[in-house]
Formats: C-alpha cells, structure tokens, sequence
C-alpha cells in the first residue's frame, strides 16, 4: 500500500484523540500540559503533511514553525502558572483548584 | 527519507550504482558500521589520553601496563572488566527509565556524527542545516543524564540529574549563539561549506577565528561553553565526588556505566570537532598554498563525479584519484585538530579547581549569555561596519575575501578540468569506448527532479 | 515493502505508541519519557515528509527544550520521587469512550475525502500530478534533498522559490511574506518569557526603610532621598541638554559643510562618542548628572541615593536607546514606575532624585 | 524650491511652533505642578523663544544675498520670495483656506525682531515677574469687603504659557500666506492680549482693561471682515502669492493687482520729476543709487535707440504706475500675465475685475483692522488702559506683537491699496499722531506716557505708509520695537525699583539710585527724539536708530506735500509732533531720573534692578542705538527694500490722474532728493522740543505748575484725554444700554411666559408617563428578571471548577456538532 496523505493524517488524529484523553484523565497539571503538546502536535503532523501532499507548499512548514514556537511560549508559561499553582495550594493535583465552582 | 540520508558520495555513489532502496540501505549500514567501529574506539582512545595526561600533571606514570609501553590498550582492559560486571539495577529504581537512560545519552552523542564532516564531501549526511540539527540531537543528551538522575531512586542522583538539567539547558544558549557567530560571516548552516571557505590564501588568514574580533573571542567563549556543556571539569558539578558521590550514575554500575563515559567522550570529540570546523578551518592546514592546491584538487573531484556526458545526458562518476588523497589528507589535518581540543579539555579539567554551582549558573547567565549576544550583535555590524567604512569586504589589507576565493579556485578546478576532458577527448576518439570503459548510470532529468520516495513506490 | 514504507510504519507505531503510553501511564515522568518518545518520532516523521528545518526545530525546541521544561516542573512540584494522582477508572473509562468516539470521526472525516480529486480541482488541472513533488530545496540539482532551511527562511522575507510554475503570474513576485507573524511571534515569545519569569520568580521581600539607613551615608552632592524628579521636570532637563548639545553640535557640523547635506560617518561617529562621553561621564562625575539635570536640580544616584560608577552611568546612557526604540515607551514609564523610573533606570539600576 | 530656501521655510517653522510646545508643555505641566515656586516654565518659555530667535536668525543669514544688500545691484535681488503651503485645511469651489507661508525679507526680518525682542522680554520678566513665585500671592491692590488682600496662588508659569502663546501667534501672523490665515492669528493676537492684560483678573481695572481692548479690537475686526468677503467675492482667492489649482496657474493677489504705467501723468509731477532728473544727472553723487541706476539700464535695454539724455523724462513717466481701469475708470482688471496684458482666469476662464469703489471698500475696511489693532484714532482708547497688564507684557505689546500686527498687515496688504485708501491712512496717522502726542504732554503715569507716545509713533508709522513710503513706514516699526521695549522695559525696572511707584511726580533723581536703567532710559529718549548729530562722519551721521527712521518718514510727507500741495497738512502735522514727542519724553526723563527727589520715601527704598532685568536692556539699547546704523543707506533699510512692493518705487498716481481728487504718491527718487532737508527740519523741531523740556523740567526756568493754571481748560482737556471716552460712552454705550433694556423687558414678558406655560405641561405628561412605566413596564423587567436569576442559579452548577470535565465538554460539543452536520448535511 501506497503511503499517501491520509496515513499521516491518521497518525495526526491519533495523537490528538490521545491528547484530548490526556487532558481529559490526567489529575495532574503537568499531565494536562502534555495532553495539550500531544494534541498541538497532531495538528502540526496536518500542517505538514498537507504541505507534502497538497499545493499547500511550504506555507504548511512555516505555519508549523510558529506552531512549535509558540508552543514552548505556551509550555513555559504554564509551567510558571503550575509552579504558582503549586505554591498556593501545596499539590499539583488541579481538582483542587475549584474556588471558582458555582 | 532522503532528507535524512541525504549524502552527496557514498549515499549517492550506492544508490546510482547498485540500487535506489539497497543502496541507500547499504550506505547506512556503511555509515552506522564506521561510527561505531571507527569513532567509539575515539573514547577509549581518549580515556587512555585522559589517564595518561592526568598522570603527567601529576608527576606520575599513569598507565603504563597494558599493551606495550604506554599503556594504550588500558582502554580496552578497562571496557573488558566493565562488561564482566553484574548488570544491577537498585530495588528503588524506575527500571525501565533505569536501563534506558545511559542508552539515550549514548545514542544523542554518537548520532551527532552523523552530521559531522571530517574532510570535503566526506559526511554521513550533508544536510543544509547540519549545525543545527548537530545541536539539537547532541541537546537530546541531557535528557538521558536526567532519566539517569531521576530514576535511580537516589537522591545523590536527583541532585546530581538536576544540576545537570539545569547546567546543560543553560549552556546550550549560550553554545548556540557563539556557534551562530561565525555563520553570520559564511552566511550557511551547512558544515561541509562552512569548512570549504576557510581556505587560506596567505597563511591562516581563511580560518574564521581570524575573519574578525568577534569571531576570535568567540572562539574562546564557545570552548569554554562546549567545556561546560560536555560537564567537563570545571564545569563537573553533576558527578562532584565529593558533594555527590557520583551525581547522575552513583547507582551505575558495569556496561551501563561506562555508556555514560563513552557518551560524554564522544560528545568531547564531537564539540572540539565543530569548533575546529567553525573557527579552525576544518581540514584545511592554514597554509596558504598547500590550502589552494588541495581545494582545487577536490572541486576537480566533485567535477569529475558530476560530470555530464555530452552526447548521452548520462553521469559520468570518475573515480579521481588525488581528490580521494586529498581528503584522506584532509580528514587526518581535522581529526587531529578535534584531538588537540580534546587534549586541551583534558589538561583543563586537570589543572583548575571545581566552580560551585551557584558560580556555574551565574558565570553562564550573567557573563556568558551577555557576551555571546554581544558577540553576536558584533559580528552581525562588522561587515557592514567594514563595507561601509572602508568600503572593501574584509580588512585585512592582501587577503580576498570568501565568496571570491571559493569562485576563483573553483574556476582553477574547472579549468583543469575542462583541459583533462579536452585531452581525453583527443586521446581517446570513438565515444562508445568511453562509454565502456567509464560506469555511466542513466538519470533522465525527469527523473531526477522527481523526490526519490516516489520514484521508489512506481 | 519499500524502505519509506517501512519507516512509516515504524514511526506511526512509535508516534501512537508513545502517545497511547503518555495516556496510560500514572508516573509523570514516565510520562514525559513516552512523550519524548513520541515527539521523537513526530520529528522523524516530519523528515519523512521532506521537511527538514520542521524536524530539526521540533527536535531542538520539543525535545530538547520542552521536555527538560517539563521534567523540571515535575521535580519542582513533586513532593516525592513517585508521585501518583491516580484517576478514577470510571473517569478514565468515560473519557476512552468519548476518545474512541472522537478517533473514529476524525478518521472517517479523512477517509471520506479523494485527496487526489480535491488537490486536482484545487490546482485547476484535472491530470495535476498527484501527489505533487515536494516543496523543491535551495539545492537544485538535488531536489530530493529536502534542505528546506534557506526557502523557509526566504519565505518568510516574502520570497517565494517554490513556484517556478512561468504561467503563475504571481509566482516571482515578492509578497508581504511572513515577516509581520513573525516579528509578532518574537515579541510574544519575548513578552512570555519575561512574564514566565515573573510568575515564576521567587517572591522577595525589600526590608522596610532601606532608604532611610542609607540617606545617613555621606554623599558629594546633596539629594534628597526618595523625592523622585518628576516627568515634566526630567523632559525639561533633556530639553536643556539637547540645546547644549546642539550648541556644540551645529557650529561644529557648519564647519563640516551646509546643513542641507548629509554629515559624514566620521563626523556623526565622533559626536555620538563625545555625547555618550557627555551624558556617562557627566552622571558619573561628582555633578551627578548633565547641565540640564544641574539646572533643573536633579540627580542621578543609584537605588541606595548613592553616585554611580561610570560603567552604571555607561550602561543607563546605552540603554537610552532602548527606551527610544520602543517608540519613546521607555521614557513614558517614568510617569507610572513607582520611583518614576525610566527603563534605561530600571535597566541601569539608578534612581533620578531631586537635589537638596 | 532650493534647498537653502526649504531650510530657511523649515527653519522659520520651527521658530513659529516653538512658543505653541512651550505653550503646550508649560500649561499643562504649571497646571499639574505642586509647587508653584518652580521656575521651569519660564525657563522653558525663554528656551523656546531663544531658540526661535537663533531659528530666525540663522534664516535670515541663510536667506538674504548679502552681495546684493550691501554692494552694487538692485535691492529686489536681496531675496526672491519664498511661498508655499503647509496645510490644507479645506477647498469650497474655487475659494482655498489653507496654512501658507510668504517669506520675503520683510517676514525675515521680522521673525528675527519679534524672537529677539521676546527673547530680552522673557528674560527680564523672569526677574520682573519673580514676586509671582509663591503659594501664597498677596495682590495689594484688590481689597476684599473684609478689608483685607485677596490672596491667591502665584501665576508665574501661566504667563510665561501665554507669553509663549502671544509669541506663537504673533509669528504665525508674520509668516502667514493668506489673508484669511492672518485673520485667524490676528485674532489670537488679540485673545492672547486680552489674555495678558488682564493677568491681573482679581483687579477691577484690569479686567475692564482687557474687556475694553478685546471689544475695541472687535469694532475694527468687523472692518476686516468686510475687507475679506470684499476679497473672496471678487478676487477668488485669499493668498498673496501665486499657485496652483488643479496644475492651473492662479495669480495671488499681489499679482493680481499689479500696477500698469499710467497713461497720461500728472503734469506737474512729470515736469518736476524731469526736472529733478536732470539735476541729479548733473550731481555727482547721483551715481550712489543703485537702484536709480538699474532701472536706467532697463530702460536702456527696451528703448535702445532713444540717446541718453532725452529719455530721462520718458522714464520718470513711465515710472509712475495706475490701476490698470476701463476706459470709464471705474472697473480695475485682474489677472495679467509676465508682459501685463490681461488675461483670464484659469480657473472661471473669465476675464475678472472689480469696481474700483469696491477695492477701496476692501482697503479701509482691512485697515480698520489695523486701526484697532494699532491703535489708531479713533481706535486708541483701548492702549492706554492696557497697561494694566504686567509691564513685559506692555513692552511686548507696544514694541514686537500687537500693534506692530496692525503696521505689518498695512505694510503687508500695501499692494492691495489704492491711492485713496493710502490716503486715509495717511490721514488716520496723522491724527493719531498729533491726538496721542498732545495727551502725552500732561500725563503723570510713566508708563502711560509711553502707551502715548506709542500710538504717536504708530501715526507716524501708518503716515509713512499712507504717503507712500512704505520702506521708512516699516523702518520706523523695526527701530520703534527696539526702543520702546527699551523703554518700557526701563520703566518696568522704575516700577519694580520703586515698589510699584508709577507717578512720575513721586519720583525724581532716580539715576543715582539706578544708573544703568537712567542711562539706557536716556538712549531710548534720545532715540524716539531724534537727536543726532547731523553731520556726516565716516560717510554715516552720529544718531541713534529712532532719527533715521523718523527721518525717512518726515522725508516721504515732505516729498507727498510737494506732489499733493492740497495735503500740506500731512508734513507740517508730523513736523510739529516731532518737536513734542522730543518734549514730552525728555520731560518724561528728568521727571524720573534727574532733579531733586520729591518723594522721600520711594527715593530712601529705590534700588538698581537684578541683573536679569537690567542685562536685557543694555541689549536692548545696544539695538537701539545701532539696528539702523547707516540710514538710508545701511542693511536693515535695504533688507527692507529688499520685499517693498514694485510700485512704490516709482510712485502710483490715483485713478482720477486730473483735478482736485488726483492724488499721486511720490516716488523713492522724489522722496530721496528732499531727505536732507526734512532731516533738517526734524532735527531742528526735536531739538527744540528737547530743549523746551529741559528749561522747563530740567533747570526749571518756568514752573510748569503755572502753566497748567494758566491754560487750565486745554490741561484738563488734555488729561480727560480729548473726552473720547466720554465721546463713546454717549455715542455707542448709553444707547446700547436703553436697547438692552428693551431686550430684557421682551425676554421676561413673552418669551418666559410661554416656556413657563410649556414646562407645566411637560410635568402634567410626564405625571401620566410614571404610572405608566412603574406599572406596566416595570412589572415585565422585573419578571425576566426573577425568571433570569433562577435559571442561573440552577445553571451554575453546572460550573464544576474542574478543568477536566470541561475538556471533556469540549469534546462532547465538538462530536456532538459534527454528528448534528451529518445529520443535516447527510451528504
């Protein structure tokens, strides 16, 4: 069998249903950070593979660049949010953050 | 798939020769086969060199028994005695993460070889980004020494794996911005070409450690960042003996231990070879003349390799012969260089004291970052500072500047190339007897223009 | 089996094993170690795919850098070497079945489209090619090399190499390009990085009345310590500045030539060496500060009301710069900063105080 | 447009809109300051305008083609004017408002005056103005009903702002391109003196002051409307120079009224000037006059074949310019082209004129404006009672910005004027002159007797004008502002010295007490006198600025006198007035400074003034002795002959060029030859008046007391100055008060009963509209809104807090949004 466009974006929506269990079960906060790299990364596995495979060209690659850079932004930023998570409630488990339920 | 294995001889060479799929499998095999059996015998080499320069700084012997006089099998006795040891694995331990971590170290320093040029064209895969992707896959190395730390169920190891996370990250800022300083002169990441335009024309002049000031000091900065990156002393808190016990691998034993040591020679080797490449000319000698007859005796190869028959359109890959010698010479002028940066970490770590770590990060953030940005920024102006003042593209006063050099000796090249064809073509009358005698390979231009993954799947 | 084939293969089954051992797994770290696995994989991928510089960056940045974040967020946060937040099975359950469901649309989604008949329709050409040859490198007689660093980065500039197809008028135009989302993601990853610092600092207390214990030491010029010069008063003291400097300045470049004519390079770097000299030397001199600030009684101390050294006095002068390149931004903030700093103050670490 | 001449227009810009940053930042940052014992905005102030002036002054030396001022060659070649536009602030058909600027010598030069001027004001009102730097400001003069001072804030940073504000106006009014743009500064001039004069609000004079100038100004601003709806009617255009429409060439208004050669001259004027001519051949000093000798070789290129001698009465002929009119003489065409045929306009393509009656309407009623701007009868009430104001602000007022507008604008417009227009101008000055001089005689207050000899030497500036010397107007205007801010600055140093002592009787001997002050004093005197030694030393005479600009003014009546015998009054006026001025100001000098002290008390406690104050004014005499140094002959009378219009060199004759009406303005030659002899009856007239004062002030020959008893009525007319107040309180105020009584009685009884009746029933609907909306509408909101809120509380459970069960809804959502698509879409 011919690998063709879809065999990637198959491995993309893979990643990304696992990322959205991830975020989904994961009680930990550093968990749910990975459960979003996953899924930023099925999207970015879309971005390229179109870029191979459509007339997309090489604006697939560049769009997947920001993507990537952005998501170390997104990292470390929410990092910093766990770590001060973490200071103010002495656990990283983020069921315990629910001041704000109705 | 061919980005990956992009090689312009051998992978090509096989390929063109054999068969597209075989052969690019064969020239992996090749590749995979001279790194492990060529440069991991280069730890054992300079654990030798190691013992042996620590005992002279010490005014002692240093291993003198095994093989011969100087000891230079005590590498090998020690690896033999290290495999004879019991596999263990504490009952605190992550196994899994246990058993794996000293082979991610290992594999992130020894891939790194695969991008590493040792003479002209003589590179696994010559990849447009080759620095680039060099320092990210020898980054990956930090993340074996953590799962190291992390999983030995130790807190000598935590302490140790975290200093190292935080060390190793630090200085890979700075490692990068110095090694970017001279690629802001050449203007490519690739380090084939990077080393090809550090031909001299005087003597030493080509090497982009003398191109400008920025270039020289960075040098050193980079030397001493790739120092700390290695965890080389005095950069060694990671594994401080007498704060740690061992740091990262106190609870290693055996093999696995020793993949460690083999990881942070190879990648030792790895750091002094870029710098070689970047600011010490590669495998050119700084000679001028020895230099430029080389250079022109390898773009005749590259020629003679691409060169085109005229009345086919088919490849001509002649085999020439002081090309290969050249970059065997080459080859040797480089690997030398590396080892003499290698001998120099070396004697480092045996003449200066231990930094704490608070010294440590603070040296790499409040000193190293800020001068390599300088550094940076100053390289950025300087040509333009120089084109603009002085109106000429270098200042030295009788040397000419890269891109000329790199034009005229390939005109040299073609030059003599085009007289060996002139004479062959007199010599030699009857082309089909040209054809016989030479190994042509059909490459029609489609073809050749059409990626090699798809041509493999018609 | 061809040799893509195979590494497609092995690659997915590494992707969506690692990926699917991210999920399964309790122990965080082993998390992040299935996760580095699988972004590995995802890196390799993209080099399946030609791209190249996509790879090397997702290696350097994801795994090289993301993960060393990662694991150091979880060494931070764990209160021991095996901290496991379990889940509850019927969560766990609960979100399998909504994932499965989420899986099978996606994959439906993609299979019920022709790629082929849509790329074709797109392109306009109903014997397009397909699947197209791959975004051609800088490396022309090699375009399967996939070096896509130089095209990629031309791109961004608005260059466009890829479409050499003549009938395309636009395609050697030179197009806006990815500049501007470029420079937006530069300042953002600047601004995030400063902001995930500050988050994450560790918070200091300043011992109260630092400012009253150092008004005893002795000072050459008398200030006032904590009456902070103000806005106007400062933009005043530039004001005189710029005179004096222009008094020297002017005279000097007529003797150069007319003013209609641009100054020449030697003349422009030696009167920027000899004002830098100006205003360093001047705040660093016993005056504290330049003619200006003496005239409009201001001084410049640092954050203990004492003199500068010229190397702070150098450093606030260059920095200088930097509150004029953000648009002047730099000089407005001393009318919110709580001491009326400027950001070359706050870069310098100096104070503007009034004098006595 | 070269770029010296974009450096000189980006030079004077930069001069203009210092003063408004220093106005802007000054304001606003006085306002928001805490103390007000800081000095900063006066210091910004000065810098702004210090700036300005090295601004203006290095356009003036960029600017001006010294070659051509100061060697051989026409003055017309000292600058070509530069104009242009900055701003264009709207189109309406034909009509353009836009910001211009016209820069000649003339705007040059006053650019530089004004900064320079300012400049020395500022400064010495850092000092004068110093008792404003306190929290706690007691004005003495205010008396609350408590008996008490009224004690406010000090106001140091608000009148440096508005000074900086007057000066922005004033410059702006200078370098403007258009008539309408002069409009608009003209009135910020008069806000901004409105401003200024009444600084001192609290007081009731001066407040009354400032109504009184603002109000003044606004009768003569009418005339200038009129003057622009005259011009936008007929002329389709506000600006002097030539531009562009649409890339069609449009004539400005200079243009537009150009001058042809008149047809038939006066006879006697042609006669008298060939005269002249040949005796100018015969003298051999005739060579001195470039510009005489240009025009010769002109001549001699268009008529080549005519020999030398004969066409000497054919040039003085040809030199004397008219209107170009239809045959009736009523109708004066517009639009000519290089060669003075007449042309269409590009823009209506018509041929466009105006009735001459009408262009006269545009010229008084343009220099109505100048006549309450510069305080020419029957306008001049208001100055005086300005000096209210702080006295830099009268010094500036007098010498550089207000009533120099109104000078300028006359000498600006100048091309405008037909000959009878000039002659009521003439006229205005002339009486202003005599009117302002004789008040002065018997007033006490040392600075209303400068606000007097203000308007006098105002007359004798727009006499200048008005008898067609246009140059000696204007060079009057320059020298005038050096020595009356001089003065007025020195009498500000009196006032401070004398602690806000202004009768002159109390004073007396001051000039041991503050010598530098009595001396520069003396140089202002001796200046606005006239005094000089009258013979020639190094080929210049001994005088200080004010005797050749006065010189030149007397000249050019003389000269009007000797064309227009009808108008004899126009010399012999100015002539006697001299005589006054010189005994009014020195009896001003030895009141103050020489003599016995009369007053104990203000002798014991007068003191020198501050450096600051006294600095600027020996800068000021300085100016005062030397800006016009060399005369007729020297820079600043060629700078101004630089941008004089064409016309005036040879002299214009009146439509009407026969008969009792003709009126013919004398050409610069006819004025040059009788310069020595007007210099002389000047001379001998100031000198008089000067010596008339010292027997009676200075040495006491004759009680002046007696004098006053004996002529007790002229005094007393003389102090109720002429009763012009009295005048216009019957003539305008007590009637505007019985129709504001009307008015009131009108207001009250039907307008207010009808919105009395109308707002009772506004309350008896709205009355009906609150038990309609409290029932009804209230009642609906209030159920949504109980129906609101208990949703939301059943919905907020719903917010788990739990960041997992959101993504969880977020999947949920998306699976549930695509199968509702195919379920709607199936395909």
């Amino acid at each position: 069998m011919d690998i063709g466009l879809n065999h990637y974006l198959v491995v993309g929506a893979v990643l990304f249903v696992c990322g959205i269990i991830c975020m989904a079960t994961k009680r930990n906060a550093i968990g749910i950070l990975m459960g979003v790299e996953l899924v930023l990364n099925g999207a970015n596995i879309n971005f390229v593979a179109f870029s191979r495979y459509t007339a997309l060209g090489l604006d697939g690659q560049i769009v997947s660049l920001f993507v990537i850079v952005l998501a170390a932004a997104e990292a470390a930023v929410a990092l910093a949010i766990a770590l001060n998570f973490y200071n103010n409630h002495l656990t990283i488990d983020v069921d315990r953050g629910d001041e704000l339920a109705g | 798939m061919s980005a990956l294995f992009a090689a312009n001889s051998l992978g090509e060479f096989l390929a063109n020769n054999v068969s597209e799929r075989w052969g690019l499998a064969l020239a992996a095999f090749i590749h995979a086969f001279i790194l492990i059996n060529v440069f991991a015998l280069a730890p054992l080499i300079f654990i030798w060199l190691e013992r042996k320069v620590s005992g002279r700084i010490q005014d002692r012997l240093g291993p003198t028994r095994v093989g011969g006089r100087f000891g230079w099998l005590q590498g090998l006795a020690d690896g033999g005695k290290l495999i004879q040891k019991e596999d263990l694995v504490p009952a605190a331990a992550d196994s899994m993460l246990f058993r794996m971590a000293p082979y991610i170290a290992c594999i992130a320093a020894f891939g790194t070889f695969m991008l590493l040029p040792f003479s002209g064209g003589w590179v696994a895969v010559a990849s447009d980004i080759g620095l680039f992707l060099l320092v990210a896959i020898l980054s990956l190395e930090v993340l074996g020494i953590i799962l190291a730390g992390y999983s030995s169920g130790s807190k000598w190891s935590l302490f140790g794996g975290m200093r190292e996370a935080a060390q190793m990250v630090s200085y890979e800022i700075p490692l990068a911005i110095t090694a970017l300083v001279p690629i802001v002169t050449v203007g490519s990441l690739n380090l084939v070409e990077i080393a090809e335009m550090q031909t001299s024309t005087v003597f030493l002049d080509g090497w982009l450690m003398f191109n400008n000031p920025f270039t020289f000091i960075a040098f050193f900065v980079y030397f001493t960042v790739a120092t700390a990156g290695c965890k080389r002393a005095p950069f060694d808190l990671a594994e401080a003996e007498s704060e740690l016990v061992g740091g990262f691998h106190t609870e290693y034993s055996g093999m696995r231990w020793s993949f460690f040591f083999m990881a942070e020679y190879a990648a030792m080797f790895v750091v002094s070879g870029l710098a070689s490449i970047l600011f010490l000319g590669g495998w050119n000698t700084g000679f001028g003349f020895i230099d430029q007859a080389l250079a022109v005796t390898r773009y005749r190869g590259a020629l003679e390799l691409a060169a085109i028959d005229p009345e086919t359109g088919l490849y001509l890959t002649n085999f020439y012969l002081p090309s290969f010698l050249a970059n065997l010479f080459g080859m040797v002028v480089f690997v030398s260089k590396a080892s003499l940066l290698v001998f120099v970490q070396i004697w480092i770590r045996w003449t200066l004291p231990r930094l704490r770590i608070d010294q440590v990060m603070m040296t790499c953030l409040k000193y190293l970052i800020p001068i390599s940005c300088v550094l940076f920024l100053g390289a950025t102006l300087w040509p333009i500072g120089v084109l603009h003042f002085a109106e000429r593209s270098t200042v030295m006063p009788f040397f000419e500047p890269i891109q000329n050099k790199i034009e005229r000796l390939k005109g040299v090249a073609q030059k003599s190339h085009d007289d060996a064809e002139e004479e062959r073509a007199e010599q030699d009358s009857p082309v089909s007897d040209v054809k016989d005698e030479r190994p042509a390979v059909e490459l029609a231009p489609a073809v050749a223009s059409a990626p090699l993954g798809s041509e493999g799947s018609k | 089996m061809t040799g893509e084939q195979f590494l497609f293969w092995l690659l997915a089954l590494t992707t969506c094993g690692g990926a699917i051992a991210v999920v399964v797994s309790q122990n965080v770290v082993r998390m992040a170690f299935w996760l580095v696995v699988a972004l590995g994989s995802v890196a390799a991928i993209y080099f399946l795919l030609h791209a190249d510089f996509v790879g090397a960056t997702q290696l350097m940045i994801y795994v090289g850098g993301t993960i060393v974040l990662l694991i150091f967020g979880v060494m931070l946060t764990a209160s021991g070497p095996y901290v496991k937040i379990k889940t509850s099975p019927g969560d766990m359950v609960i979100a399998s079945g909504v994932g499965v469901l989420v899986l099978f649309l996606l994959i439906g989604t993609v299979t019920a489209v022709d790629w082929k008949q849509a790329h074709r329709s797109l392109v306009g050409n109903e014997h397009a090619e397909y699947p197209p040859a791959p975004a051609a490198g800088y490396n022309k007689s090699n375009p399967s090399s996939g070096n896509t660093a130089r095209p990629i980065g031309l791109k961004l500039l608005g260059v466009s190499l890829e479409d050499t197809d003549p009938t395309r008028k636009d395609a050697q135009n030179l197009s806006a390009g990815y500049l501007l989302p470029f420079e937006i993601v530069s300042v953002h990853l600047l601004v995030v990085l400063i902001g995930a610092g500050y988050l994450a600092r560790a918070k200091r207390r300043v011992p109260v009345g630092a400012d009253a214990v150092v008004e005893t030491l002795a000072a050459p010029v008398p200030v006032q310590v904590g009456v902070y010069a103000g806005f106007w008063r400062r933009a005043a003291a530039m004001l005189i500045d710029g005179i004096v400097i222009s008094a020297v300045q002017v005279p000097a470049a007529l003797l150069m030539g007319p003013l209609t004519e641009p100054p020449s390079n030697a003349f422009v770097c030696v009167s920027s060496l000899l004002i830098f000299l100006y205003l360093a030397g001047m705040e660093s001199s016993a005056y504290q500060g330049t003619i200006g600030k003496i005239i409009m009684r201001i001084a410049v101390t640092d954050t203990y009301g004492q003199p500068v050294s010229f190397l702070r006095a150098a450093a606030r002068t260059l920095s200088r710069y930097l509150s004029g390149f953000c648009l002047l931004f730099g000089y407005f903030m001393a009318l919110f900063t709580k001491r009326k700093q400027t950001l070359h103050d706050l870069v310098a670490g100096t104070l503007v105080v009034r004098r006595k | 447009m070269t770029a010296e001449e974009s450096l000189i227009v980006k030079l004077l810009t930069a001069a203009w809109l210092l003063p408004l940053l220093g106005f802007a930042v000054e304001v606003f940052g006085g306002y928001w300051q805490k103390s007000r014992k800081s000095k900063a905005a006066a210091l910004m102030a000065v810098a702004c305008i210090g700036c300005g002036f090295v601004a203006s002054a290095s356009a003036l030396c960029l600017g001006i083609e010294w070659s051509a001022l100061l060697g051989e060659g026409t003055k017309h070649d000292v600058m070509e004017p530069i104009s242009g536009t900055f701003y264009l602030l709207g189109e309406f058909g034909p009509l353009v408002l836009s910001l211009d600027y016209y820069i000649d010598s003339l705007t040059l030069l006053m650019f530089t005056m004004v900064t320079l001027i300012a400049t020395c004001i500022h400064v010495f009102a850092l000092g004068y103005m110093s008792d404003e730097l306190t929290d706690d400001h007691v004005d003495h003069e205010v008396h609350l009903s408590d008996g008490g001072h009224f004690h406010r804030p000090g106001r140091f940073y608000r009148f440096f702002s508005f000074m900086s504000l007057f000066c922005f106006s004033m410059l702006g009014l200078v370098l403007a391109g258009n008539i309408f743009q002069v409009f608009v500064f003209w009135e910020l001039v008069g806000i901004c003196s409105y401003l200024l004069i009444g600084f001192y609000v609290e007081r009731k004079s001066a407040s009354t002051a400032a109504n009184k100038a603002f109000i003044v100004n606004r009768v003569g601003d009418f005339g200038f409307i009129i003057g622009l709806m005259v011009i936008w009617t007929s002329f389709g255009t506000f600006r002097f120079f030539d531009h562009e429409i649409d890339t069609k060439p449009v004539p400005g208004l200079f243009t537009m009224i150009s001058r042809v050669e008149a047809e038939d001259a006066h006879h006697d004027e042609k006669h008298k000037s060939s005269a002249e001519h040949e005796k100018d051949e015969e003298h051999p000093e005739g060579e001195e006059h470039p510009e005489g000798e240009e025009h010769h070789n002109g001549e001699e290129k268009a008529e080549e074949s005519h020999p030398a001698g004969e066409h000497a009465t054919a040039e003085h002929h040809a030199h004397t310019m008219q209107l170009d009119v239809d045959d009736a003489r009523s109708v004066v065409f517009l639009h000519k082209d290089n060669k003075g045929t007449r042309i269409a306009d590009p823009v209506t393509e018509t041929e466009k004129s105006i009735p001459y009656w009408l262009l006269i309407v545009a010229g008084v009623g343009v220099f109505a404006g100048c006549i309450g701007k510069s305080a020419q009868f029957p306008l001049q009430t208001w100055l005086p009672d300005a000096m209210e104001g702080p006295t830099p602000v009268s010094a500036l007022v007098h010498s550089a910005t207000m009533v120099a507008a109104g000078v300028y604008l006359a000498g600006r417009f100048y091309p405008m004027f037909a000959p009878e227009v000039l002659l009521v101008i003439a006229y205005i000055g002339c009486i202003t002159l005599f009117v302002a001089a004789t008040i002065a005689i018997v007033a006490t207050d040392i600075k209303r007797v400068l606000a007097y000899s203000t308007i006098s030497q105002l007359g004798y500036m727009m006499l200048g004008i008005g008898v067609g010397g246009w140059a000696a107007g204007l060079f009057h205007l320059i020298t005038h502002a050096f020595f009356k801010s001089l003065m007025f600055l020195a009498s500000g140093s009196v006032i401070v010295g004398c602690h806000h002592e202004q009768e002159m009787p109390k004073m007396g001997g001051l000039w041991r007490k503050m010598p530098v002050t009595a001396f520069t004093m003396l140089v202002g005197v001796i200046a606005i006198c006239g005094l000089a030694i009258p013979f020639s030393i190094f080929g210049a005479k001994i005088a200080f600025s004010g005797y050749h600009s006065k010189d030149a003014i007397v000249a050019s009546s003389l000269a009007f006198m000797n064309a227009n015998q009808i108008h004899f009054l126009l010399f012999f006026v100015p002539l006697v007035t001299a005589g006054i001025t010189a005994f009014y100001m020195f009896r001003l000098w030895f009141y103050t400074f020489a003599g016995t002290p009369r007053d104990k008390k203000v002798y014991d406690h007068a003191r020198e003034s501050p450096l600051v104050m006294t600095i600027p004014l020996i800068v000021l005499s300085f100016f005062a002795i030397f800006v016009a140094v060399g005369g007729e002959v020297g820079p600043l009378y060629g700078l101004l002959q630089g941008s004089e219009p064409v016309h005036v060199d040879g002299g214009a004759v009146s439509v009407a060029t026969e008969g009792a009406t003709a009126i013919t303005m004398p050409s610069r030659h006819a004025i040059h030859d009788v310069h020595g002899q007007a210099g002389w009856y000047a001379l001998i007239a100031a000198v008089s008046g000067a010596v008339f004062a010292y027997l009676l002030y200075g040495i006491r020959v004759i009680d002046p007391a007696d004098i006053k008893r004996n002529f007790s009525g002229v005094h007393t007319f003389l102090v109720e100055k002429w009763r012009f107040d009295d005048l216009y309180e019957v003539m305008f105020i007590k009637p505007v008060h019985v129709i504001a009584r009307w008015c009131t009685g009108f207001d009250r009884g039907y307008i207010d009963g009808l919105l009395h009746w109308l707002s009772r029933k506004t309350v008896d609907v709205s009355n009906w509209d609150r038990k309609f909306d409290e029932n009804v509408i209230d009642g609906l909101v209030n159920w949504i809104g109980k129906v609101v809120y208990k949703s939301g509380r059943s919905l907020r459970h719903l917010q788990t807090g739990l960041i997992r069960q959101y993504v969880m809804f977020i999947a949920l959502g998306v699976l549930a949004l695509f199968v509702l698509l195919f379920v709607m879409f199936p395909a």
